[in-house]
């Protein structure tokens, strides 16, 4: 069997949506946080493959820069989830709804 | 001399404008004075015209003087002026209501004396007598139609003129009203005439060809209307009778004399474009009326509802006239009833004013003692009202019973209704004359009748006198005595000639006179020597004029009011409820999709994911 | 064969990881399982001869987001599944359920469909053959997307200042955390 | 450059002058911070407020004196056409920059207020501005895609900066979740468009695509969907608006003031360049979706938006709602249409921050209830009345700039044909006419005991409110400048 | 034809501009007026509406009679890029809404005191009046929009500021029902302009536009009813004229007198501006509808006025009775209907504003508007009573009255083209009798209570006031010829437009020799 770019692109595809669907189900929001970055992962993924499949560099420079983008947000998320988390321990994302309407 | 006419209506209105301002300040008396003088001198001045219009030569066509003042509605090739038409059936109603008008205006000095609105009162005739002038001297129909209206109004301030009671209030909305109900059909009648003729001038419509058949009955008809409202015929006279909560001048001038004639005066005026069919629907307008009025005014208690439903009657006699073509006869009684109806219902002023505003005849009794004069006066109006030769009634109604019988189609069935109204009439006005001045004396003793001032007498005696010489203008006896028919002769398309032979007038007139004289009798035998039992002869059937206004009462008051109330519940809650559910519409659909907002990240993020596999299905797939 | 080979264990073990992290009870064994995923792909990355990628997959991610993770997650002492996963949102499972075989029928059904994936043109930046990997990408680094890389030190300021002003503890509230956290 | 020279390789040539604004920007930022941390006790708001202010207004005069260029020279894009350097990009970079200004300004007052660290906040504010610029002037996705995270990360720290306020918590860490959580799909459709067309560079990409026919074009159907999830996100519009009403409510209100402004200008600049721009040639495919997209974002805005009770929930769908007009601007998909849009999110961008100034000086409390504004007309005449001029703006009224953009937005509807949209639009105008009225009622029609005595107003407040309304009636009154701002934007979108 | 080449204006001072620029700077200075004289902002802000007034009379008086086109017409360029100029001029139409806007809202502000914040109150009715010109006088469809819309604004303020109890749930819905009429207005606006356009230049001239008439028959038809639609609203017609009752009820005699006087003229006006003008065939199309509307209007106003039991509100349902006849006078494209009912947009801002401005004084002297409450005010204020007869029989349509000559102008011309409508809307006149003298009679007649003795008659200066209105209540009944000579060269243009563009033919009525003249001219086209 030949390993085509379509299945790469399909790999990021599922990690992509089994990504979304955690972030859907999950309360924790770390894990959300890490399902995020299973989306992103997905999306690298398609990316490399794409590049490969094009003989184009460009799309692993891509994903240099997503990986970045990554570590800022996980940054910047766990310092919100660590902020909240120390006002209102064992808070889950469902618990954060006081704003609604 | 005939250039004076403008000076006719001007010389009220500039009463009315001088008791506006100073009305207050010139009080009792002078306020009257200055009102009085304003109508004696109109009808001076009328009189010069009158006399001026005389020394034309009839023969060439040259009695039809036309003024214009200015071009008062220039719209497109509508051209309505301001203007006055004098010819002779013009100057004829002038004469008349500036005469009666002017007495009348005298009479109420006395009359009104002491009452806290005195000028205003004064002012209120003054403007009345400007409107029907200019009812009369329009030159079209458009300023026959702002007299029209204008007396219309005047007749709803002097109905309602003591306003605070409720009756009276009343009474003059509901004269208004009904008489705009005929007036819907003056406005379409002017509306269809200016579509067919192109002019609403009464000199070109008279010179125009004749409309088509169904265009000009609709016109005549419409035409009826309006005169039926403003005259009181079936079914549109309701009005008149409550209109007798006005002070009683009013109800002499306005409701006797005057204004109710004037839709005789329209239908006059407008002869040439009434067709036959219309006509007798008219004549049997007229008869009924005539008829029914008659009817009812036998049971009457109330001295001038008696005079009330007695002018509903005349006048339906008037119409009888026109509808049988006998326009002179017509005007004739026009001018012959304003003297003697005029006469009765000042009479009955001067008795109210001397029993202290009793009206109920039943109180009354034996007055001829305490006002003699007052007594004689009524009595010649009765005798003339009754048709006893010579006096002016019997002239004026016999010639009208003459052209019922005359009439082509029914002639015969519209006199013998003539007749029995006739008979009626000479019953009912015997038994007022007889429960009012004769018998015995049935008021309280606290009552002290007393004969009134000469301002209010002299008035009396001058209709009086015109009630017995009235029939004097147009004698049939000798034909160059027809005075008003030679001088009305020019206005008319087709003169109306009288075709029976003499004997048969001679017959009929007999007829009639006896028919008067047994209605007089039956009066005679049953109030005054109490021969016959009175209680059958006043049925409460006729008392209440056979429930005819009541039902109407109970249809206005009724079904009228609560169909209008449902309109008005139905545009509050379901135009207007529409409205409110709209908007609350809007508000239920985002109370529906508010949950959607509901404080949870996660099923926001549903709202992107979701969003986001539609919007993919749409754009890649194509699916929707 | 190998190749494919290779393919199938790496996407069995991302595959693997990526349903450990969304079903796991414990947010531990869910970071855990995010670095089996985060391996998987840089094999795939080195089957793809992204080489550095690979390397930079490895130390950064699984050497430095997940160790964050795991760092946050024991700092907050929230490393119990009882606390954190009790119920779920009405509809919310229904919804995952929508979004999950919607997307996936649209996403890998658009991949079947379309023989050919990639439509694209000729390279733009270069061919990303095997030994230049890392020469090709420093010189497209800095050459093609260069203003990106400068851009990623704005976004790197952003982070630290936000990390610093998230994790710096406000004076007037410490006091009552601590009460809040001695109730526990 | 020696090293990389003996590499053989030759750098990408750099208008430094179309960088400038962002570098003078991030300075500003670098030099705030750096004071802040020598010199902790001295560096007051004052200085950060001065200095933003200092580097809006530098950048602004250079941002002038780059519009003459492309006036004069034409558009040109720099540094591997990575970077537009076009009419476009200097509107919004001029934009941003007087958004930038007046929440600095606006920020002033409410930091002291509510005991918020100026320096940071300023910095992030800065950076945030520049991320912004970025993505208003991308010329490649993967840039835009950076210049929408900074601009994002940095109105996250700064709404979770008001620490004692546990909305303001939560609205930080849901903005947060869902803005990763759309980037991510964001980020996928640009990975399809690479894959699709090769690159990201939009120039590429649009001579790409009109060069070539497709076999089929599914893939770069999902990429535009998914493109447009991620950017619609951005703007709040229906179905992925349900942060903005919480985020807003929840964030500081000169914080809501950017995100509602320029947050969403950036958006739809980034939405314009790539739709717009870019994908022109396919303009059939997306613009029927961005219409539909259009019309329920304008209805469910207008809609929820009446049932509100706090102030600052109404105004956040109501800027929902005005998402919804500009995506009918996008929907026309002509260039009547991008500068309708121009138009339009220049005005709204001014109106709604003067709006924001006066909610943020309105009250500190958690909630905005509307009956805070009761006597407004009274206690302060000349604030209500600029806050009614505003409202009535939103409303689309005339003499305001509010009414001159919607006039444009359905001009360029019908031009379009989308008849349909227009009256929709208009109607929905109506019903969310009925919020702003509800409010300028509670101002000016009040019964006696619901009066109070206002808070002092600081006057920085003042000013924002006063430019605003000012540029609100000037623009509304005599256009013309304003229109010719936004044509001239329009038409040299990208150069290669 | 309709002149395209306008009438050089007697001057050279853009006196159009200037009647909308004075209010405007008058409310700028009422503003700046310093707070601590509160009793000076009503006479300066009556000052500049007085200021305006005259030059609307002078307006009136340069106007050259006989010219059918626009005059004194001015035209600067606004907005270039969007092809709309600021483009204003008068006709026969025109003119004397503008006069009637130009003359009462300097007496409003004389005669109605608005007990609190005389400052924003004079401002913003000075603003309306500067709206209310500028609606009359715009020969550009996007300046039109813009002050039919802006006018909402003071008057929403006046409702909302000075208003009674209900004013809130009045005002809102006031603003938001005719901004919903408007909102396809513009879609529709923005079509005709476009549409017309084709390979010339985009253009809001109305004059330019109705010459050109490019659309297509269904286009100008949707058209049309975009427009119609807020002009029905505006007028109001049944059955979107529900927020009219409440608004005035609701609003200050101030804002009541002002929107039935002036402000409900702009949806009539529009009908005939840029309804016939626009849109000749539509109209012709949507005539039967629009006219029996409007006759339903007559009957159904009156209908429900009768049962009020508020007297602002009855007045308020007269008013729709009086616009249904202005209506139906529109639609049936007579000479004399279409003049008629011109004048009686006139009439009825002299009669229904006198109207409002008495029950308003009766307000202040009773502090009840309520008809049940009310009673005997004759006895106790005769002068008072007096007025009010006057007006309430021009309300009816006397003749000698000006409310007849309008009523009856419309019926006749109607009668030709529209039989059975106007047989129908002239029992209407039966009605306003019915209703008008039945309040009439319970709150003026009948015997007074202890409080109603105590009510003052009019003072001098509120017979002052009234006198224009009376003046101009009796002169337009009696000599409305200088009215109708202006108005009727415009009035048979627009019916020449009608003609050139649909198949309609005005029937040839009245003499035939001034017909057959007419004839000659009117086949060159």
């Amino acid at each position: 069997m030949e390993i085509t770019t379509g299945w790469y692109l399909v790999l990021g595809a599922l990690l992509f949506v089994i990504g979304g669907t955690g972030l859907l189900i999950r309360r924790n929001p770390l894990v959300m946080l890490m399902c995020v970055e299973l989306m992103l992962n997905g999306v690298n993924l398609s990316f490399v493959a794409f590049a490969r499949q094009l003989g184009d560099i460009g799309g692993q420079t891509v994903v240099f820069f997503v990986l970045v983008v990554a570590a800022a947000e996980v940054v910047v998320g766990l310092g919100l989830v660590v902020a909240i988390l120390r006002r209102q321990p064992g808070a889950t994302a469902d618990d954060l709804s006081a704003l609604r309407g | 001399m005939v250039e004076l006419v403008w000076l006719v209506p001007t010389l009220p209105l500039l009463g009315f404008c001088l008791l506006l301002v100073t009305g207050r300040m010139l009080g009792e008396p002078r306020a009257g004075w200055v009102a009085t003088a304003a109508a004696a001198g109109s009808f001076l001045v009328t009189l010069v015209v009158f006399i001026g219009l005389l020394g034309k030569d009839s023969d060439k066509g040259e009695r039809s003087y036309e003024f214009i003042l200015f071009e008062w509605l220039p719209a497109g090739s509508l051209r309505v002026e301001a203007g006055f038409l004098v010819d002779p059936l013009s100057i004829t109603m002038a004469l008349f209501v500036t005469g009666v008008g002017a007495l009348i205006h005298l009479y109420s000095i006395g009359y009104m004396h002491g009452d806290p609105k005195y000028s205003k009162f004064f002012l209120y005739l003054n403007l009345f007598l400007f409107s029907m002038l200019m009812l009369v001297f329009g030159n079209n129909l458009v300023v026959t139609f702002l007299g029209w209206e204008g007396v219309g109004a005047c007749s709803y301030f002097l109905i309602s003129f003591w306003h605070q009671r409720e009756s009276a209030a009343t009474a003059g909305k509901k004269a208004f009203v009904t008489n705009r109900v005929g007036d819907w059909g003056f406005m379409i009648a002017t509306f269809a005439i200016w579509s067919a003729l192109g002019t609403v001038t009464y000199t070109e419509i008279s010179r125009s060809p004749a409309m088509s058949a169904a265009t000009g009955t609709a016109v005549s008809l419409l035409l009826f209307v309006a005169a039926a409202g403003k005259s009181a015929q079936l079914p549109l006279y309701v009005w008149l009778p409550d209109a007798m909560e006005g002070p009683t001048p009013v109800s002499a001038m306005v409701h006797a004399a005057t204004m109710v004639t004037s839709g005789v005066y329209l239908l006059v005026r407008m002869n040439n474009v009434l067709t036959d069919d219309a006509l007798l629907i008219i004549a049997v307008v007229g008869g009924a009326t005539a008829l029914f009025a008659a009817l009812c005014a036998v049971a009457q208690h109330d001295i001038k509802k008696v005079l009330a439903y007695s002018t509903i009657s005349q006048l339906g006699y008037m119409f009888l006239a026109i509808g049988s073509g006998a326009y002179v006869a017509a005007i004739f009684h026009v001018i012959t009833h304003a003297f003697f109806k005029a006469l009765l219902f000042l009479g009955s002023g001067s008795v109210i004013h001397g029993m202290h505003d009793e009206q109920d005849m039943r109180k009354m009794g034996a007055l001829r003692v305490a006002m003699p004069i007052t007594a004689a006066t009524f009595i010649v109006g009765w005798l003339a009202i009754a048709g006893v030769p010579p006096f002016a009634g019997f002239w004026s109604k016999d010639e009208i019973l003459l052209a019922a019988w005359e009439q082509k189609n029914i002639g015969p069935l519209l006199w013998a209704v003539g007749l029995v109204t006739a008979l009626l009439t000479a019953y009912y006005m015997s038994r007022q004359v007889i429960l009012v001045f004769f018998g015995e004396q049935r008021w309280e003793e606290d009552v002290h009748p007393h004969e009134s001032t000469w301002t209010m007498t002299t008035p009396l005696c001058v209709l009086a006198g015109a009630a017995i010489v009235g029939g004097a203008i147009n004698l049939p006896l000798v034909k160059d005595w027809l005075i008003l028919e030679h001088f009305l002769e020019p206005i008319f398309h087709h003169p109306h000639h009288f075709s029976s032979g003499t004997t048969t007038k001679i017959i009929l007139a007999i007829v009639s006179v006896v028919a008067g004289l047994i209605g007089i009798s039956v009066a005679v035998l049953s109030w005054l020597m109490r021969r016959i039992p009175t209680e059958p002869l006043e049925p409460e059937f006729l008392e209440n004029a056979m429930y005819v206004d009541a039902t109407y009462a109970r249809v206005v008051g009724g079904a009228g009011t609560s169909g209008f109330q449902k309109t008005a519940d139905f545009d509050a809650e379901i135009v207007d409820g529409t409205v409110n559910r709209i908007g609350r519409l809007v508000m239920k659909l985002g109370q529906l999709i508010q949950p959607t907002q509901s404080g949870y990240m996660r099923n926001y993020a549903v709202g992107v994911a979701v969003g986001a596999v539609a919007i993919v299905a749409v754009l890649a797939w194509g699916l929707l | 064969m190998v190749d494919t080979l290779v393919f199938i264990v790496a996407a069995a073990i991302c595959l693997t990881g990526a349903l450990g992290v969304i079903l796991a009870r414990n947010p531990v064994h869910s970071a855990l399982m995010l670095v089996m995923t985060l391996f998987g792909i840089a094999v795939l990355f080195v089957a793809q001869e992204a080489h550095f990628l690979a390397a930079v997959q490895v130390i950064v991610y699984a050497g430095a987001i997940v160790v964050l993770f795991l760092f946050v997650i024991m700092l907050l002492g929230v490393d119990r599944a009882q606390n954190l996963e009790l119920s779920i949102l009405p509809i919310q499972r229904w919804a995952a359920l929508v979004f999950a075989t919607g997307s996936l029928i649209l996403l890998v059904g658009l991949i079947m469909v379309v023989n050919e994936p990639v439509t694209g043109a000729e390279a733009m930046g270069g061919a990303a053959s095997g030994d230049e990997n890392v020469r090709l990408l420093a010189r497209s680094l800095f050459s093609d997307y260069v203003y990106a890389f400068e851009l990623t030190s704005l976004l790197l300021v952003i982070a630290v200042i936000g990390a610093v002003v998230l994790a710096r503890k406000p004076k007037e509230i410490q006091g009552a955390v601590v009460e809040e956290l001695g109730d526990n | 450059m020696g090293a990389l020279q003996l590499l053989g390789f030759v750098g990408p040539s750099v208008n430094w002058w179309a960088l400038l604004p962002q570098i003078i920007l991030l300075g500003a930022a670098l030099a705030i911070l750096l004071a802040s941390a020598l010199a902790p006790q001295r560096t007051s708001t004052a200085f950060a407020t001065v200095t933003t202010l200092c580097s809006a207004v530098t950048s602004s005069i250079i941002a002038i004196g780059l519009w003459n260029d492309v006036k004069t020279e034409g558009p040109s894009s720099s540094i591997a056409s990575a970077f537009g350097v076009d009419g476009f990009s200097i509107f919004f970079t001029m934009l941003i920059l007087i958004g930038l200004a007046a929440t600095a300004l606006l920020s002033h007052d409410y930091l002291d207020r509510e005991g918020i660290d100026p320096p940071e906040f300023h910095a992030l504010l800065l950076c945030s501005a520049a991320g912004a610029i970025v993505m208003a002037s991308a010329n490649d996705l993967i840039v835009m895609f950076l210049g929408l995270e900074a601009l994002s990360i940095g109105i996250y720290v700064m709404i979770a900066m008001h620490h004692r306020r546990s909305e303001a918590r939560e609205s930080a860490i849901k903005y947060f979740v869902l803005g990763a959580f759309s980037s991510a799909f964001l980020l996928y459709g640009i990975a399809l468009t690479y894959g699709a067309t090769g690159s990201t560079n939009l120039v590429h990409v649009r001579d790409y695509l009109d060069a070539v026919v497709f076999r089929d074009q599914h893939l770069l159907m999902a990429a535009m969907a998914l493109l447009l999830v991620g950017l619609s996100f951005k703007v709040a519009a229906v179905p992925f608006h349900f942060w903005a009403p919480d985020v807003y409510q929840g964030a500081p209100s000169p914080v809501t003031g950017w995100m509602a402004s320029i947050a969403k200008a950036a958006g739809f600049a980034a939405l314009l360049r790539i739709f717009f721009a870019a994908f022109a040639s396919h303009d059939v495919d997306w613009a029927p979706i961005v219409g539909v997209l259009a019309v329920i974002t304008l209805v469910i805005g207008a809609v929820m938006a009446i049932l509100q009770t706090d102030v600052k929930r109404m105004l956040a769908f109501s800027s929902v709602s005005h998402a919804g007009y500009v995506l009918v601007a996008v929907h026309a998909a002509s260039a009547d249409g991008t500068s309708a849009a121009l138009f339009y999110l220049f005005t709204y961008t001014i109106m709604v921050l003067g709006t924001f100034a006066v909610v943020g000086a309105m009250g500190t409390d958690d909630e905005h209830p509307l009956s805070r504004y009761a006597g407004l007309g009274r206690s302060r005449p000349v604030l209500a009345l600029g806050f009614t001029v505003l409202l009535f703006a939103q409303a689309g009224i005339p003499v305001t700039s509010g009414f001159i953009a919607k006039f444009q937005v359905i001009a360029a509807a019908v031009n379009n044909e989308s008849y349909f949209i227009a009256g929709a639009a208009m109607m929905t105008a109506v019903i969310g006419a009925f919020m702003y009225l509800r409010i300028v009622m509670v101002m000016y029609v009040t019964d006696e005991e619901e009066e109070r005595t206002s808070r002092t107003w600081h006057w920085t407040t003042s000013t924002v409110v006063i430019a605003a309304v000012g540029f609100t009636i000037l623009a509304g009154v005599v256009p013309q400048f304003l229109i010719e701002f936004a044509e001239d934007a329009v038409p040299i979108l990208i150069r290669g | 034809m309709i002149q395209l080449v306008a009438a050089q204006s007697a001057s050279s001072f853009p006196v159009l501009n200037a009647l909308i620029i004075v209010p405007i700077v008058g409310a700028l200075i009422v503003v700046l007026l310093p707070n601590s004289r509160p009793e000076l902002m009503r006479p300066v802000g009556a000052i500049f509406a007085s200021i305006a007034g005259a030059l609307s009379l002078y307006v009136m008086a340069q106007f050259s009679i006989h010219e059918a086109g626009f005059q004194f017409q001015s035209v600067q360029s606004w907005i270039p890029n969007l092809g709309i100029n600021w483009h204003v001029g008068v006709d026969g139409i025109s003119l004397w809404l503008v006069v009637l806007t130009g003359l009462i809202t300097p007496i409003v502000l004389i005669a109605v005191d608005p007990h609190h914040d005389p400052k924003p109150y004079t401002a913003w009715l000075l603003l309306l009046q500067a709206g209310s010109f500028g609606a009359f006088l715009a020969l550009d469809l996007f300046l039109f929009f813009v002050m039919f819309e802006i006018v909402l604004v003071p008057m929403y303020m006046l409702i909302g500021g000075w208003g009674y109890d209900d004013r809130r749930y009045a005002a809102t819905k006031f603003f938001l029902y005719t901004m919903a009429g408007s909102a396809l207005m513009l879609v529709a606006i923005v079509s005709v302009a476009t549409l017309s356009a084709g390979n010339q230049d985009i253009t809001f001239n109305v004059v330019e536009l109705a010459q050109r008439q490019a659309l297509s028959t269904n286009t100008a038809r949707l058209c049309f009813l975009a427009f119609a639609l807020a002009f029905v609203i505006k007028v109001p017609i049944i059955p979107v004229h529900t927020w009219l009752p409440d608004a005035h009820t609701q609003a200050p005699t101030a804002g009541s007198v002002v929107l039935a006087a002036v402000m409900l003229k702009l949806g009539t006006y529009g009908l005939l501006r840029f309804g016939l003008y626009l849109f000749p065939e539509a109209s012709v199309w949507a005539a039967p509808t629009l006219a029996t509307l409007g006759v339903i209007g007559v009957i159904y106003g009156a209908i429900v006025a009768t049962m009020q039991k508020d007297l602002k509100r009855l007045v308020a349902y007269s008013s729709i009775a009086h616009m249904g006849f202005i209506v139906l006078g529109i639609f049936a494209f007579t000479t004399q209907s279409l003049e008629g009912g011109v004048l009686q947009m006139i009439n009825h801002g002299l009669s229904t504003g006198a109207l409002f401005l008495m029950v308003g004084m009766l307000y202040e002297r009773r502090k009840t508007r309520a008809i049940e409450e009310l009673s005997g005010i004759q006895s106790a204020a005769p002068v008072f009573a007096g007025f009010f007869t006057v007006v309430m029989l021009s309300s009816i349509g006397v003749p000698g009255l000006n409310g007849f000559v309008g009523e009856f102008l419309v019926l006749i011309g109607s009668y030709e083209t529209r039989r059975w409508w106007t047989v129908i809307a002239a029992t209407g006149v039966i009605l306003a009798a019915l209703y008008l003298l039945w309040a009439y009679q319970r709150v003026f007649h009948g015997e007074p209570t202890p409080e109603d003795e105590q009510t003052p008659d009019l003072t001098l200066k509120e017979g002052l006031v009234l006198t224009p209105f009376i003046v101009g209540i009796v002169f337009l009944g009696l000599y409305p010829k200088p009215l109708l000579e202006r108005i009727e060269p415009a009035v048979d243009d627009l019916i020449a437009h009608l003609e050139h563009h649909s198949d309609y033919v005005q029937p040839d009525i009245g003499a035939p020799v001034v017909v057959d003249e007419n004839h000659g001219s009117e086949d060159d086209h």
